[in-house]
């Protein structure tokens, strides 16, 4: 069904989205689009919602009211294994690499959606991007150590060839060398063609890669344009850039 | 859209009917007959009909907008914890009139009720005691049997041995039994989660095999008798057998068997509200709260200098002692132990008072107690069916409420009001004499 | 000079084959923020954990300076039976993780009073019967809860559970449940990660308000540059756990093994 | 009242409901009979089920119930003797005549409750028999004693125990199982080890049948015997087949081709197509225990009715019964039983 | 004399294991995925073995008499049948708790088990039942009464456990199902959004699981020869036992933990006593773990601090 035809919307659009965590609402109203080729950066404040915005994609929690179109379908309430499918892959906060799995065994996870048929080649290609894990690929996963295993993250999100990539805070805990190299390859996924929707903290960063960007405060959207606007916006500079 | 459902409802209803036949085709339409078998096809096709009907209703009451409502509101889960806000009413006045009505109850029941009166209060009473365990310190033991059986033990085994009465026991059980804990809790401390439960089901099932095996000092299978409690030296038998005098010829009254139920309900029920008065203190006391710490998170625990072994210890061996004394009031009130009182059906069944009633509440507990003893006597008229229809209701409860009947909450802190002034002179770091 | 509040002497610590630290010293001045940076997988969670009594170091040494005169962690933690990690704590070493620990399911106040219960009245009996000495520990435990609770701004969640707060809040929430233990020596792992930078800003000044006011001494493990380079008296650099520098921040920052391992070559980060 | 109400106690749900149902099944052929003749003295004779699981605490429950919400007037129950003692001892307050027809623990009537009797024999009475037809009968002196480490099994084993040790033979093997295993290959080696010749077992069927069944499996050449409790159809299914119990014994209630009394028990048995089981026919004997005392004192008080049972005796399913002053079965007789190649058991002498 | 009767009793032993271990693995397969304890596992395998026994009462009822066609095909069915009871019994009272406490589907394991239980005994009756001889005759070594013998059923305990495990251990190492099976183990969460159909997983481990314990209830059912509804229990805390001793979640684990605990039964109750053998098995289990405290195979999950 994903491969059909391309129709000329937004490629993932959020239609007015609330959503709830027991009596908690965690996002209200939130409206958001992306095209295809885009980069979209989300940045905001510490519990704004950003990565509830990302987990309702994936049907964890589910939207209470509003609706997720993909492609213009609605897929807020098709199961979650079914999300993935449709070429979307999530590069989650924190990583959640399967810590007792060798970091081979992790890459055939992430080929899930489209089967083994291209593993050879895609996990080549991972490893050209990151050496590192050429080193470590029968190193169980768990033991490698915070910035090894975010790469190994990215690189099991990509093994499903997705077309958008969702990246929930990439440079958490990375050291600043690290920081900058992950965002180099973010560019070079880019380059590849793929949409990137980058949830963010490092909003100096974020605000540099992509073209538009969203602020969002308290599970709402406060602001939205383009990257380069917001990155002189006095408010963002104050609030998300520490600077005065 | 309408056509759309009645086909997936009826290719649901279909899908149900042949699976229900496979499942019951052997089992309740093949019966075994010596090497053969008797044809009961019948009763699995209607078995079937049966659940594809109760499967369609359901859908059916799903799609419909009351259906949806009634829906929601059971499943409107208790889910997750709140904290108080500190403006509660205080329960004191209701929980006096519970108090009395609890006391004056055997002025109203006949000797039935009262009789699982006191099986309610003893599960009450075990559930307590595993709720420290499980509910507060989150140590999963399955074996808590075996404390119920130590102090039930004590008392008949004294008697026999030492002379111990009804009171004596009361006293000790809780000693040893908490002995006992600890002795269990020592080798086991180290291990985590599952393996404890592992680890605590094998130790209630060696005290169960020994009590069943070292025949010449417990009397194995055949048990041991247990005299009736006493009074101030008052019995409550016929005649008196433990060189007192029988409490009706005291009193002066025409003897009945009723007497020793009420007495032993009387005391069981003060002695539960006492232990439901240190448990609720408990919660709110620096080891209630290290307990519960310990089950959210040991590492960070230790990071706070918990001592997590101690603390650990200390849950088991207070659950335990619970334990005991329950097990004191079971024996006195059956007259005779023996090891078929104490397998791991009633840990089990212990177990699912705890969680049925929302681990770690204590309201939570004594209504599950109540109603997991009440339950199986109410299900009597099924005759057979009983034992089917109460693990029915046990899933079912489960699916309904998760984490059991009572909302879990927290109570609420308030700096004391002169806390102002006096934080400056609260700063300076704690010195060895504060400790 | 003062001597030191902590000394790592030599200390290499080994998981099976793989060697996570090699003969690892240095030392964290009294009253002072000592900062542990370096690449990830470097071994600064490892040597952490060796230092607050979670591992024991394979070879090596640990001495703490505290209240109560020089101790060997080592020693604390494989005393006989009663030995082990929270001995570490009671001497004086209060910790954070790297991956926030909070009992989720408690309120934030009794995070707090938890990390007090050394100070209250453990007695049983005496909190059953209520005794006028357990109201009064009790009393000025919640007090003390109340007090860092401000400290850290976080007053207003006193009540709520600890699982509910935001991230940043759940950050600061586990710095003041370690300062309730009344520690000498506070060990941050990560603190801002994924703090945006204004609130990295904040945390630092509350990291510098805890050192000069209450006669703390802190050991930091971060990665943003940022925070590092504005609050660190001293800075250790630690690469495939070997110590590869160590001085003030000025000599660290310009030090050339530093930046080819850690910062890369720019100065932007460290300014931004 | 118009009618007459006795409760029937014993495991309708559990690891013993094969045995409540026995028993359920021999009570209620019986008062079928009964009523179906008019009942006693034209009144109807009412049944109530009593469910205890063999569980201590429900037989309480139980108990309570039959004596203050059904109000019965007799009992016949329970059937485990863990629950038939505190059980007892509620029916003794309240003055109900109680019979069981299979507690065999001397705590049951040792107690002096006098409204307490049963039906079926005391174990050092079916010893004694056994250890006659063991050295006796099969001439054979190494014997392997097998039980279940439950009250009955146990019972049984421990005065075989004392009988053969009386005569002067000691046991080869003294060893328990655990009911509900079904493996007893390293018991049964244990046996072969031991150079038995013969095995007595004090245990239920459901261990019997796979003990036998790997005796015969391994070769052993052992004669197996045991007691009453082997007197039921499904031994044959259990020990794998008629084949498997040619040198299998059990010793059971007096002959029914020389005991009348029996033999009519056993045709209305057959007529109603009950299997003649073992404690379907102490069931019914329990019945008929109460049925008589009550007709013979013409519905007088307990205490008639218990003066009665100790003078006179019951023409019962299983022999003729009488009782002393504690409500034991006086001399009961015991016959010993072979099976034939259909596995129908035979009269062996 | 000893020799024969040694070996002898390491033959009860082994053949005790193996059942044992089969039906350990379903525990384990269980556990591995979804951390639950299911305690309703004994009383699938008393299930299985009465499907066991009907099917081979209507395969003799149509005229089929081949053993070994006989004893494949009910192999099969009861495979078959046995894995649907696992599949319902998961999707009626397990997934409706999904992310609830972790207790709650322990507690509703427990009222299942009451449930088959009764359901079993109403069907078919409390009574013992059995099945007829299918394969007589033993593999003799020695000679006169000194010797050791192999039943050829035992042999095929042995040759079907070996067979199953060495399927099961393929799937669950080489295969997609058995890596989505891992991943779901440890990241429900991330499985579902890297595309696993996670419900599937966790339905199909109560299938295989139940399938197991079906390969050893119709094992036990024609070596043991009897059965009843109660049978489930005892089967049921030995075979939790052996998962444990194995170190629960792996499955070579299992077989090892239940062979180990036939073993430890067998010599004990050959050469010491069968009274207290479970005791000694029970502490044996307990002074394991304390030095091994994840058992012999299971691997310490890794702690990060
Ligand atoms: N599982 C949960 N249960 C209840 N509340 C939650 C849960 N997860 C998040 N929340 C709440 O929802 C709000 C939004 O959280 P979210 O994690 O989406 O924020 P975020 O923008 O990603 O923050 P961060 O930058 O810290 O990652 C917060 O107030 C948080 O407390
Ligand atoms: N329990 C363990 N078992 C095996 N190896 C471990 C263990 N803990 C840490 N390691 C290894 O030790 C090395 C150092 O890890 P450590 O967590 O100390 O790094 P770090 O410097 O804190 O990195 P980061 O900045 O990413 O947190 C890593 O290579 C890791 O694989
Ligand atoms: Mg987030
Ligand atoms: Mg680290």
């Amino acid at each position: 069904m994903s491969t059909t035809e391309t129709t000329a919307g937004p490629l993932l659009q959020f239609e007015s989205v609330h959503a709830h965590y027991g009596p908690v609402e965690a996002l209200k109203a939130v409206d958001v689009q992306i095209s295809k080729g885009e980069i979209v950066s989300l940045i905001g404040a510490n519990g704004a919602g950003k990565t509830t915005l990302l987990a309702t994609i994936f049907g964890a929690p589910r939207t209470s009211s509003g609706r997720i179109l993909h492609r213009g379908e609605d897929i807020s309430t098709l199961p979650t294994n079914r999300i993935s499918r449709r070429g979307i892959a999530l590069v989650p906060e924190g990583r959640q690499i399967f810590q007792d799995m060798t970091v081979e065994e992790n890459l055939m996870m992430g080929t899930t959606p489209i089967g083994m048929g291209h593993f050879e080649e895609d996990r080549a290609q991972m490893f050209d991007l990151f050496p590192r894990l050429k080193e470590r690929r029968s190193q169980t996963a768990g033991t490698m150590s915070g910035g090894e295993q975010q790469m190994l993250a990215i690189a099991r999100a990509m093994m499903a060839r997705p077309e958008l990539i969702l990246f929930d805070e990439p440079s958490l805990g990375l050291a600043p060398l690290v920081v900058k190299r992950v965002f180099e390859v973010l560019a070079e996924i880019a380059a590849m063609g793929k949409t990137i929707f980058l949830v963010e903290q490092n909003a100096n960063h974020a605000l540099k890669l992509s073209q538009r960007a969203y602020v969002m405060v308290n599970g709402r959207i406060h602001l939205s344009g383009e990257s380069a606007a917001l990155l002189d916006n006095a408010e963002v500079r104050k609030a998300y850039l520490g600077l005065h | 859209m309408q056509n759309n459902r009645l086909a997936s409802l009826l290719k649901e209803a279909v899908l149900t009917f042949v699976i229900s036949l496979i499942l019951f085709g052997p089992i309740s339409g093949l019966v075994l007959d010596g090497f053969g078998f008797r044809n009961e096809l019948g009763r699995s096709v209607t078995l079937a009909a049966i659940i594809t009907a109760g499967r369609v209703l359901v859908s059916l009451a799903g799609m419909s907008e009351i259906g949806k409502r009634l829906r929601s509101r059971l499943t409107s889960s208790n889910s997750g914890v709140t904290v108080n806000t500190g403006q509660e009413r205080s329960p004191l006045l209701p929980l006096a009139v519970l108090f009395l009505a609890g006391l004056a109850l055997p002025f109203f029941a006949d000797k039935y009720f009262l009789g699982i009166a006191i099986l309610a209060l003893i599960y009450c009473l075990l559930g307590l005691g595993l709720n420290i365990v499980v509910g507060l310190a989150g140590l999963l033991d399955l074996g808590f049997v075996a404390f119920y059986a130590v102090g039930a033990y004590l008392l008949a085994l004294g008697y026999q041995y030492l002379g111990l009465g009804f009171w004596s026991a009361l006293v000790i059980a809780p000693f040893l039994a908490g002995l006992f804990g600890m002795v269990l809790a020592f080798p086991v401390l180290k291990m985590h989660g599952d393996y404890l439960a592992i680890v605590t089901l094998g130790f209630g099932e060696i005290i169960r095999l020994v009590l069943n095996n070292w025949l010449e000092f417990t009397g194995g299978p055949n048990g041991a008798p247990v005299p009736a409690p006493t009074l101030f030296g008052l019995e409550f038998t016929r005649t008196a057998k433990q060189g007192g005098v029988p409490i009706h010829e005291f009193l002066g009254i025409s003897y009945s068997g009723d007497y020793k139920f009420w007495f032993i309900y009387v005391v069981l029920f003060l002695v539960v509200c006492a232990v439901i008065y240190a448990v609720h203190r408990l919660r709110v006391m620096p080891l209630g709260r290290m307990w519960e710490a310990l089950r959210e998170d040991e590492i960070a625990c230790r990071s706070l200098g918990v001592n997590h072994v101690f603390t650990k210890l200390s849950a088991f061996m207070l659950g335990a002692s619970t334990g005991g004394i329950a097990g004191v009031f079971f024996a006195v009130h059956q007259g005779f132990v023996n090891p078929t009182s104490f397998t791991f059906f009633e840990s089990a069944l212990i177990l699912a008072i705890v969680v049925l009633g929302g681990l770690g509440s204590t309201v939570g507990v004594v209504l599950a107690a109540i109603v997991l003893t009440i339950l199986p006597e109410l299900l009597r008229d099924f005759a057979e069916y009983r034992v089917l229809v109460f693990g029915i209701l046990m899933v079912v409860m489960m699916i309904w409420k998760p984490r059991g009947l009572v909302r879990l909450t927290r109570p609420a802190f308030f700096p004391s009001s002169h806390s102002e002034a006096g934080i400056a002179l609260r700063l300076e770091p704690q010195t060895e004499a504060g400790r | 000079m003062k001597t030191p509040i902590l000394e790592v002497q030599n200390v290499t610590m080994r998981f099976g084959g793989i060697v996570a630290n090699r003969d690892v010293s240095f030392a964290a001045e009294r009253g002072a923020i000592t900062a542990l940076i370096g690449p990830n997988g470097a071994g600064k969670t490892t040597i952490f954990n060796c230092i607050t009594g979670f591992y024991r170091a394979s070879e090596g040494r640990i001495l703490l300076n505290g209240r109560n005169g020089p101790q060997d962690i080592g020693q604390l933690m494989t005393r006989p039976i009663t030995g082990g990690s929270h001995l570490v704590t009671r001497a004086g070493i209060a910790r954070t993780f790297q991956n926030i620990r909070l009992f989720k399911e408690m309120s934030v106040v009794e995070n707090l009073l938890v990390a007090q219960h050394l100070a209250t009245r453990n007695n049983l009996l005496s909190g059953v019967f209520r005794t006028r000495a357990y109201r009064a520990a009790e009393t000025e435990a919640v007090d003390r809860a109340y007090f860092w609770l401000s400290q850290m701004n976080l007053a207003s969640d006193a009540n709520r559970l600890a699982g509910e707060l935001p991230y940043g809040r759940q950050r600061r929430l586990e710095i003041a449940r370690a300062m309730c233990t009344s520690p000498a020596l506070i060990c941050l792992d990560e603190p801002a990660a994924g703090l945006n930078p204004s609130e990295t800003r904040e945390l630092s000044e509350v990291i510098q308000r805890l050192c000069a006011e209450h006669d703390l001494s802190v050991l930091v493990i971060e990665h943003d540059m940022g925070l590092v380079m504005r609050i660190a008296d001293h800075i250790v650099v630690l690469d495939h756990g070997e110590v590869i520098s160590d001085g003030t921040p000025d000599s660290v920052a310009n030090d050339p093994a530093v930046i080819a391992a850690y910062l890369g070559v720019s100065e932007e980060e460290v300014t931004a | 009242a118009d009618t007459i109400k006795i409760g029937v106690a014993g495991p309708m749900t559990g690891a013993n409901a094969t045995f409540g149902e026995q028993v359920w099944t021999g009570v209620s052929a019986y008062v079928n009979e009964v009523n179906a003749s008019g009942g006693i003295d034209g009144k109807q004779i009412e049944l109530v089920k009593g469910d205890d699981a063999c569980e201590p605490k429900q037989a309480v429950a139980v108990a309570n119930r039959f004596v203050d919400q059904d109000k019965v007037q007799a009992v016949v129950g329970h059937f485990c003797s863990s629950s038939t003692i505190p059980a007892s001892e509620i029916y003794n307050d309240n003055g109900i005549l109680t019979v069981t027809p299979s507690s065999t623990n001397p705590i049951v009537t040792d107690r002096g409750f006098e409204t307490m009797f049963r039906t079926c024999g005391r174990d050092d009475q079916q010893a004694v028999v056994a250890g006659a037809f063991i050295l006796d009968t099969l001439k054979l002196d190494k014997i392997a004693l097998i039980h279940d480490k439950d009250t009955y099994g146990q019972g049984l084993v421990d005065a075989l125990k004392k009988t053969l040790e009386e005569r002067g033979v000691e046991p080869v093997l003294y060893e328990g199982l655990t009911r509900g295993e079904r493996d007893f290959n390293a018991l049964v080696t244990k046996i072969k080890s031991a150079g038995a010749t013969a095995v007595y077992f004090g245990g239920l069927i459901p261990e019997a049948g796979p003990l036998i069944r790997q005796i015969h499996e391994q070769g052993l050449d052992v004669k197996f015997v045991s007691g009453d409790a082997l007197a039921q159809t499904e031994i044959v299914t259990a020990a794998g087949g008629a084949q498997n119990l040619k040198n299998v014994y059990y010793s059971s209630a007096a002959n029914p081709l020389e005991d009348p009394a029996t033999a009519d028990a056993q045709a209305a048995l057959k007529k109603a197509n009950i299997a003649p089981d073992n404690y379907t026919l102490f069931g019914y004997a329990s019945a008929q225990t109460i049925v008589a005392a009550v007709q013979g004192t013409k519905e007088g008080s307990v205490e008639d009715q218990i003066a009665w049972l100790r003078a006179n005796s019951v023409k019962s399913a299983v022999g003729d019964l009488a009782w002393n002053d504690k409500g034991d079965v006086k001399d009961f007789k015991f016959v010993f039983y072979a099976f034939d190649d259909a596995g129908a058991p035979v009269p062996s002498n | 004399m000893d020799a024969f009767i040694l070996a002898q009793q390491l033959v009860n032993g082994v053949t005790l294991g193996t059942i044992y271990g089969l039906i350990a693995v379903g525990y384990t397969m269980v556990y591995g995925v979804i951390r639950m304890i299911n305690f309703a596992h004994g009383d699938v395998y008393m299930v299985s073995a009465y499907i066991a026994a009907i099917t081979l009462a209507v395969l003799h009822f149509f005229g089929f008499q081949s053993v070994p066609f006989a004893l494949i095909s009910i192999l099969i069915i009861t495979c078959v049948i046995t894995g649907i009871y696992g599949w319902a019994i998961e999707r009626v009272a397990y997934r409706p708790l999904r992310g609830s406490t972790k207790l709650a589907p322990l507690i509703s394991a427990i009222g299942i088990s009451l449930m088959l239980q009764s359901y079993v005994q109403i069907s078919q009756g409390a009574r013992d039942q059995g099945v007829p001889i299918l394969i007589q005759g033993a593999f003799r070594f020695g000679e006169g009464q000194h010797f050791v013998q192999i039943t050829y059923m035992q042999t095929v305990i042995l040759i079907a456990a070996l067979v199953a495990m060495g399927i099961l251990t393929y799937v669950i190492n080489y295969t997609r199902i058995g890596r989505e099976c891992r991943a779901t183990r440890q990241n429900r969460q991330i499985s579902a959004i890297l595309g696993v159909n996670t419900d599937r997983i966790i339905s199909s481990v109560f299938v295989i699981g139940a399938a197991t314990a079906a390969v050893g209830g119709t094992l036990v059912t024609f070596n043991y020869g009897s059965f009843n509804f109660f049978i489930g229990f005892v089967m049921g805390i030995k075979a939790f036992t052996a998962a444990v001793l194995g170190g629960i979640g792996s499955l070579p684990g299992a077989v090892l933990g239940g062979i180990l605990l036939g073993l430890t039964e067998a010599l004990f109750a050959g050469y010491v006593s069968t009274d207290y053998k479970d005791v000694f098995a029970f502490s044996l289990l307990i002074i394991l773990l304390f030095f091994r405290p994840y058992g012999l195979l299971g691997r310490a999950e890794v702690q990060k601090v």
